[in-house]
């Protein structure tokens, strides 16, 4: 059962890779071959098994069968420590930076060469790293980037990035294609996890496709391909239904017309300057941003986590205060964050999380009804499509999945207005496209949306307006007919409306090449 | 007004007879009317935490030390560092071995061996007894354990059916006893080391079959003695009042009026209920307005003064 | 500065406060002198040991229950076997109840990687099981102490080129507990075994997933945990001249000690600095107490009434001095 | 799809029962209860009868009451340390005020400082966040310093056991001791909650994820101030049975349950670090514990030994336990 060490022998090589938890199988039959000097992307849906198979070939855990050949050879990855030694690095899709340590500490314990490690940095768009301090204090996207100069300082043979984008505003996402590709280039290889087509298509060469924990094909990454991917992915579960964004005066405003939610020069210390806008019952409105512009601040003042120093904020025409975000709820605005990490008591059950919001106020402390509750929470569990094999503690849901109960506990409570904070991050296209079509459907409910996201695609394909913030204040506001991506990109960084993107690897992706605006 | 400051020194808290010996050095005080000031430190501690304190009395310059020991052997750097700084230093209760201190102290081997001793007279001399003792690993207990041994030896055909340790605990002394009843196994009589009247308790409860009972004086055992039918027993006294006793001691030597000895032992007495003279002894001791836990022997005659008023207000001068 | 203040600002405070507590006691009994710093720095020594014990597995994110049982233990082992013995044969005594610290520290780390049962029971368990042991090797208070050992923490330690009134502030059991925490401790806190202490108690599984030895590490931290207990109760001996198998107070203490010190119970954070500040705090408002005479029964209030005032008031700036908007 | 090969094997039957026995953890709790019965029983025959079920029975309810209360903090991540000094507290002043009160007064007056010291701890946890470890040790400090100073107005007057107290602690109806008419009603209700109210819900996901909770719309310091009070008012009902059954009001009645009610909650399987648990299975681990300090008091043997055996016995009890339900 040699392998023939051909001239292109796969640097990594797995197969029939098994792993149980309880009675849920997250992986069943799974292979992954990758060849030198290739950007190899692993594709699936939510729960697929994809970071699984990570972790198993990174020797985070062990599995329960299968066979890994790293260069032709039987290697005891027992540890990441060994995987490290054996020339894999991973970045996992949760941060794996020591909280409490700074960063010059973080590499240290890893033995990682600083010099290098700040070249990286500096390559993957963050000037201004202060090397002292706290992991703890440093945002979620920058933690992310300091990942993976942490795993290249090291000139790994193969790096595994499990979506690694997810959490990244587009700016920084560009950056990290770019570096991944020179990869590629240089004749290292990479292991590309990732639910975004632009990205898989602008970089990598071949695909293996995951499929309820089981390699169910690998293909070359040429055009076009994108609708046979999603076709394996998702097996018999294809959804072909465009989710339209409602044209301009569509639909009319519900009620007096008084906006649902208006803000009026809300100011957070230097984070937020003068911000101001309206949001109208029925409407999904989009904001977008690049990374570390107030559009955190701005959501969490909406939500109650933080007070604004000065503004106001009026819901339904009456002045509100919100201290915390139970009085933000009273009023009908709901939170949900994008780090899920945040939302979820991660050890409870899905049930419990999503009927959290029932108990908590002091007069709902008393017994519960138990099947009215049923009721209404798994009606949220089907609307959302999650998947609830591992339902008795969130935290052995896939990342996706888990993402998909933050947003069902508001659908189960009926909030009237949703704030979501880049929902969408870390979902498949299939999962995707419901959550647009549930967002649409909440609008036309009379219900409203404020919706922060990192990808442009998702303001074109569900918003009816776009505010875009930079430095902390609103720069623009267009609908969406406007919004094509070289607005969007130009308005973002500050720049005028109607010039053109013509810069970074995604400007080079054809409009309209990719698998989602086809599906 | 007093001219004295003294420094007391204890590391039992929350305990009914230190509660009792730290009252009665209070009331000793006043009585005498020649301390001014008190000044007491009293908390659960070790040796070494007892050394601190009485660093700190030796800082705060009072002019005796009248402690509790921890430990005869672990504070002898303590005291000899307050001997040469000019200050009294009387032990209580326990015996110290630095040679320069004072000592008045009950005689613990004898309060074993003489309750002991009684308890195995009352046995006919022969039969298993429960031992039941303190606290494992403090002196107090090894003291007493070498009385009861001295007294074991005397009557060959005793045995020790059990031993435990209820680490002077209520609860868990109560909880041992009715666990050993439970086993059924045959006693003819049951030694404690002042843990006495929650057996006397747990052997009413059980109705189980009455036999001797050896404790101390403490008011809620001597209150059982004259009143639980069928109960045969002895409480010997170990008053907690010997701490206004080493008060007294103390200012007889800052008086300039030294004892002829180093050392004074209080020797206990043993009042028992199966003679009719004992019947009346104890008539005469039995106090039911004292918790429980307190020894009735709340005085000491020819070394104590206060009355049994101020031992329960238990203020010290200038409260 | 500010990130200065943010790391280090706990201990300076501390700090502060015991100048503070100082010069209230001074103030107190104005002749406090060198000789009453020498008994604070005596009776500092036990709980300062402790707390270090304490302090390096809180920090690897456990807790250890056993550290006063394992300081009676070493304190009977060190006085039985120097009873009746020779000046010299201490000597050989100490380095073995340190190594018998090491050991039993390290058999509480691997009992916990291998049982994985939470650190407080089994470190509880150990309690009984390490009580036990001492019962078993005295049972009731006794040994003895060699008289170089004793005469190790009396007197002051003179050290050359510092005036004699400044040499008269420097106790030799206060240089004896710099020296042995400094020994063990500088060297960790620039090793990767430090920072990986650190590590296992800031995120176990981020550590882990960065090829820390996780289990290693462990038990590293419970065997350094058990020498600084074993230097614990070494000094119970030195001072008292016996050996007691019944704990002191010295576990609650220590646990509070490590909190009041700025080390977060969830582990990860803070250093030995800040605990061992809090230990000489904590030491002299129980002289201060004792200076003022007061009824001894209000002094548990009044203790117990700064220890949460203490963590309240830390607990209040932090939350006060919260950047705006670090958590959205 | 040919991956017939690498689906799981048939479930051996050893590997079904493992299952069966996780997904039901009170089941090997229970067993392991019935082991030790029967060591005694082996050790002793004879012992286990009525009157010894009974007293088993007596004892193991106060302890559970307590680690009920410590169950119910743990699963926030909290802990409960005052519930000693609490109990201690209500029984005396119940047991000193009885004398020359009401009943009903002196009921009242024996839960007014568990009320006030559960109220302090929740509101120092709750809104200042201060440790519940230090929290709780600090008022339980406190409480015993004011407990002492209170014990002294008391000496004249005595103190005596009111007969429903006594019925309660001893009393026996039909062979079941009546501390079951207060037990069950209580467990009952606590499991209740824990599993069927909002506010049990909310403890679990306050423990699990503050953050969390604070998105939903939980306000944290009303959940901590609810959960500290009713914990200190268990604490109080539990010093008044327990009085009832000691039948001596001393100023360190309850101290002892403290470290067995914290032990007898992990031990069934509560988290110390929050979020996982429930109180059967503290109930379970109060019986074991009970159950085991009985073994070790019949078997002769020196104290140190005893200890010994104790401990690896709560370690082994926990490691197994653990082994048996984790389904990995
Ligand atoms: N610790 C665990 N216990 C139980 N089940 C688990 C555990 N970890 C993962 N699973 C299950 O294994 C399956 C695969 O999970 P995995 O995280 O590998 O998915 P994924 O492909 O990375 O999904 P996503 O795109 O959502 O991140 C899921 O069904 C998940 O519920
Ligand atoms: N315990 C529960 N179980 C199931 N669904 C619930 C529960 N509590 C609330 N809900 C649902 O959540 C939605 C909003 O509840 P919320 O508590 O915000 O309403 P409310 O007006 O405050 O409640 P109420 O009318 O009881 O005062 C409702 O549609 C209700 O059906
Ligand atoms: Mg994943
Ligand atoms: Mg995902």
């Amino acid at each position: 059962m040699t392998t023939n060490p051909l001239p292109q022998s796969p640097l990594l090589d797995a197969t029939g890779v098994a792993k149980n938890y309880g009675a849920v199988a997250a992986l069943r039959n799974a292979s992954l071959s990758v060849l030198p000097g290739e950007v190899h992307a692993l594709m699936g849906a939510n729960g697929a098994g994809k970071s699984t198979l990570v972790k198993i070939l990174t020797g985070a855990i062990k599995a329960d069968a299968g066979r890994i050949l790293i260069r032709g050879q039987q290697l005891d990855v027992r540890t990441p420590a060994a995987a490290r030694r054996a020339g894999l690095l991973p970045v996992y899709q949760e941060p794996s930076l020591i909280p409490d340590l700074d960063v010059l500490s973080n590499l240290r314990l890893t033995g990682t060469p600083v010099e290098p490690f700040r070249a990286w940095v500096r390559e993957l768009g963050i000037p201004d790293l202060d090397i002292r301090e706290t992991a703890r204090h440093v945002p979620l996207a920058i933690l992310r980037v300091l990942d993976l100069a942490r795993a290249l300082a090291v000139e790994p043979d193969v790096l595994l990035l499990d979506e690694m984008t997810a959490a990244l505003p587009a700016n920084l996402a560009e950056k990290v294609l770019e570096v991944v590709r020179r990869q590629g280039d240089a004749g290292r290889s990479v292991i590309f996890i990732s639910h975004r087509f632009v990205e898989i298509s602008a970089l990598c060469d071949r695909a293996t496709v995951l499929r309820d924990g089981a390699t169910v094909g690998v293909v070359d990454i040429e055009p076009g391909i994108e609708e046979r991917i999603v076709e394996m992915m998702l097996g018999t579960r294809i959804e072909k239904t465009r989710v339209a964004a409602r044209a301009a005066n569509e639909g009319a405003v519900a009620g007096d017309g008084r906006p649902r939610l208006s803000v009026r020069n809300l100011q957070l210390g230097t984070k937020l300057n003068d911000v101001s806008f309206d949001l109208a019952n029925g409407e999904v409105a989009g904001v977008f941003a690049l990374e570390g512009q107030g559009q955190d601040e701005l959501f969490a003042a909406l939500a109650g986590s933080i007070r604004p120093t000065g503004g106001s904020i009026d819901v339904d025409g009456a002045p509100v205060k919100f201290s915390h975000p139970s009085d933000a709820i009273q009023a009908g605005i709901a939170y949900v964050p994008g780090d899920r990490a945040e939302a979820l008591a991660m050890q409870r059950s899905v049930r419990e999380n999503i009927a959290l919001p029932f108990s908590a106020a002091p007069r709902k402390w008393g017994p519960i009804r138990m099947r009215r509750e049923q009721v209404v929470v798994s009606g949220a569990i089907g609307r959302l499509q999650i998947d609830t094999r591992a339902q008795g503690e969130v935290q052995r849901l896939s990342g996706g999945n888990q993402q998909k109960v933050t947003i069902a506990r508001w659908i189960a409570a009926n909030a009237r207005t949703i704030l979501c904070f880049d929902p969408t991050r870390g979902i498949d296209v299939g999962t995707k496209q419901e959550i647009y079509k549930l967002l649409r459907e909440l609008a036309g409910q009379g219900k409203s949306v404020l919706f922060y996201t990192s990808e442009m695609e998702e303001v074109q394909r569900v918003c009816d307006r776009v505010i875009v913030i930079f430095g902390g204040r609103v720069v623009d506001t267009f609908p969406v007919e406007d919004a094509d991506e070289a607005a969007l990109m130009r308005a973002a960084y500050g720049l005028p409306r109607g010039a053109r993107a013509d810069v970074g690897i995604l400007a080079e992706v054809k409009p309209g090449s990719s698998a989602e605006a086809a599906s | 007004a007093g001219k004295y400051t003294i420094g007391i020194s204890n590391t039992v808290q929350g305990n009914g007879w230190r509660e009792e010996m730290i009252c009665a050095m209070k009331a000793q005080a006043l009585a005498s009317g020649e301390v001014a000031k008190l000044n007491i430190a009293h908390r659960n501690t070790d040796a070494a935490g007892q050394l601190e304190d009485i660093r700190n009395l030796i800082s705060a310059k009072v002019d005796a030390i009248v402690v509790n020991p921890a430990d005869p052997a672990g504070i002898k750097a303590g005291l000899e560092e307050a001997t040469k700084a000019g200050i009294v230093v009387v032990a209580v209760d326990q015996a110290v071995t630095e040679p320069s201190a004072y000592i008045i102290s009950n005689n613990q081997e004898q309060y074993a061996y003489l309750g002991a001793k009684w308890l195995f007279q009352q046995m006919g001399g022969k039969g298993e007894v429960l031992y039941m003792r303190g606290a494992a690993g403090a002196s107090a207990d090894s003291d007493r354990d070498k009385g009861f041994k001295k007294a074991l030896a005397e009557f060959p055909d005793v045995k020790v059916a059990q031993e435990v340790f209820t680490g002077w605990q209520q609860d868990q002394a109560k909880q041992q006893i009715l666990s050993f009843l439970a086993t059924g196994t045959p006693i003819n009589g049951i030694w404690t080391s002042g843990i006495d009247n929650v057996i006397v308790d747990a052997l009413v409860e059980q109705q189980a079959p009455m036999v001797p009972v050896v404790g101390a004086d403490n008011a809620g055992f001597v209150g059982q003695l004259s009143s639980v039918k069928g109960l045969v027993g002895a409480a010997v006294t170990n008053p907690g009042s010997i701490g206004g006793a080493g008060v007294t001691l103390a200012l007889q030597i800052l008086d300039g009026k030294k004892p002829a000895q180093q050392t004074v032992l209080v020797e206990p007495q043993l009042w028992e209920n199966a003679t009719d003279e004992g019947k009346a002894k104890l008539k005469s001791v039995v106090d039911p307005s004292l918790s429980p836990e307190w020894p009735v022997s709340i005085s000491i005659p020819d070394w104590t003064t206060y009355t049994k008023d101020q031992i329960i207000a238990c203020k010290g001068p200038g409260e | 500065m500010s990130r200065f203040l943010r790391n280090q600002g706990w201990v300076a405070g501390l700090f502060a406060l015991l100048i503070f507590v100082f010069v209230v006691t001074k103030l107190i009994q104005p002749g406090y002198g060198s000789g009453d710093f020498g008994s604070l720095a005596r009776a500092v020594l036990p709980y300062a040991f402790a707390v270090a014990a304490q302090t390096v597995v809180v920090i690897a994110g456990g807790i250890d229950l056993s550290v006063a049982a394992m300081m009676a233990l070493t304190s009977v082992t060190a006085a039985s076997m120097m009873n009746g013995a020779s000046e010299e044969y201490a000597l050989f005594v100490v380095p073995f109840v340190l190594a018998m610290g090491l050991v039993l520290g390290a058999l509480n780390g691997v009992l916990i990687v291998v049982t994985r049962v939470p650190d407080i029971v089994v470190t509880l368990a150990m309690l009984f099981v390490l009580q036990g042991a001492a019962l078993l090797v005295l049972g009731a208070p006794g040994g003895a102490a060699a008289e170089w050992l004793k005469a190790s923490v009396i007197g002051t330690a003179p050290i050359p080129g510092l005036p004699d009134w400044a040499d008269a502030w420097v106790p030799k059991a206060l240089v004896l507990l710099v020296v042995c925490l400094c020994i063990v401790w500088i060297p960790l806190r620039r090793s990767r075994l430090g920072l990986s202490i650190y590590a296992i108690g800031s995120d176990e599984l981020a550590a882990f997933r960065s090829g820390v030895p996780v289990a290693r590490t462990r038990i590293v931290a419970y065997a350094l945990s058990g020498l600084f207990a074993v230097m614990g109760g070494l000094s119970l001996t030195i001072s008292t001249g016996i050996g007691a198998p019944i704990p002191g107070p010295y576990l609650l203490a220590s646990v509070a000690a490590v909190v009041l010190g700025g080390v977060a119970l969830g582990g990860g954070k803070g250093g030995l600095l800040g605990p061992i500040i809090a230990v000489f705090v904590l030491r002299l408002v129980r002289t201060d107490l004792t200076l003022l005479a007061i009824d001894p029964n209000v002094t548990a209030i009044i203790e117990g009434a700064i220890m949460v005032a203490v963590v309240m008031f830390g607990a209040f700036i932090t939350i006060r001095g919260r950047p705006v908007g670090a958590t959205p | 799809m040919t991956d017939i090969a690498t689906m799981p094997q048939p479930v051996s039957f050893g590997r079904r029962l493992k299952r069966f026995m996780a997904d039901r953890p009170l089941i090997p709790l229970i067993i392991l209860l019935i082991i030790l019965v029967a060591i005694l029983q082996v050790l002793r025959p004879g012992i286990v009868n009525e009157r010894w079920i009974a007293n088993t029975a007596k004892f193991a309810i106060p302890l559970a009451i307590l680690a009920g209360c410590q169950t119910m903090t743990m699963l926030t991540g909290g802990i409960d340390l005052s519930v000693g000094t609490v109990a201690t507290m209500s029984a005396f002043i119940m047991a000193t005020q009885i004398v020359n009160q009401d009943p009903a007064v002196a009921f009242l007056l024996a839960m007014l400082p568990a009320v006030l010291i559960g109220f302090v701890n929740g509101i120092g946890v709750g809104v200042f966040r201060v440790h519940p470890l230090i929290m709780t040790l600090g008022t339980s400090l406190i409480g015993t310093g004011f407990l002492q100073v209170y014990q002294r107005t008391v000496i004249a007057s005595g103190a005596k056991i009111p007969d429903f107290l006594n019925w309660l602690g001893i009393g026996l109806t039909y062979g079941f001791p009546n501390a079951l008419f207060l037990f069950v009603p209580v467990a009952v209700l606590i499991v209740f909650m824990l599993n069927r109210t909002g506010f049990g819900r909310l403890l679990y996901a306050v423990g699990d994820n503050e953050r969390a909770a604070r998105l939903s719309g939980v306000r944290y310091w009303q959940v901590i101030t609810a959960l500290y009070v009713l914990s200190s008012l268990l604490a109080g009902i539990t010093g008044l049975l327990y009085i009832g059954l000691i039948k001596a009001p001393s100023l360190s009645l309850a101290e002892p349950l403290v470290l067995p009610s914290v032990a007898a909650a992990v031990i069934g399987g509560t988290s110390i670090f929050g979020g996982r648990g429930g109180y059967t299975g503290t109930i379970v681990g109060a019986l074991i514990l009970t159950v085991l300090t009985t073994l070790l008091t019949i078997l002769q043997m020196p104290e140190g030994g005893r200890r010994i055996l104790f401990g690896f016995i709560v370690l082994f009890v926990t490691a197994a336990y653990l082994r048996i339900i984790e389904d990995r």
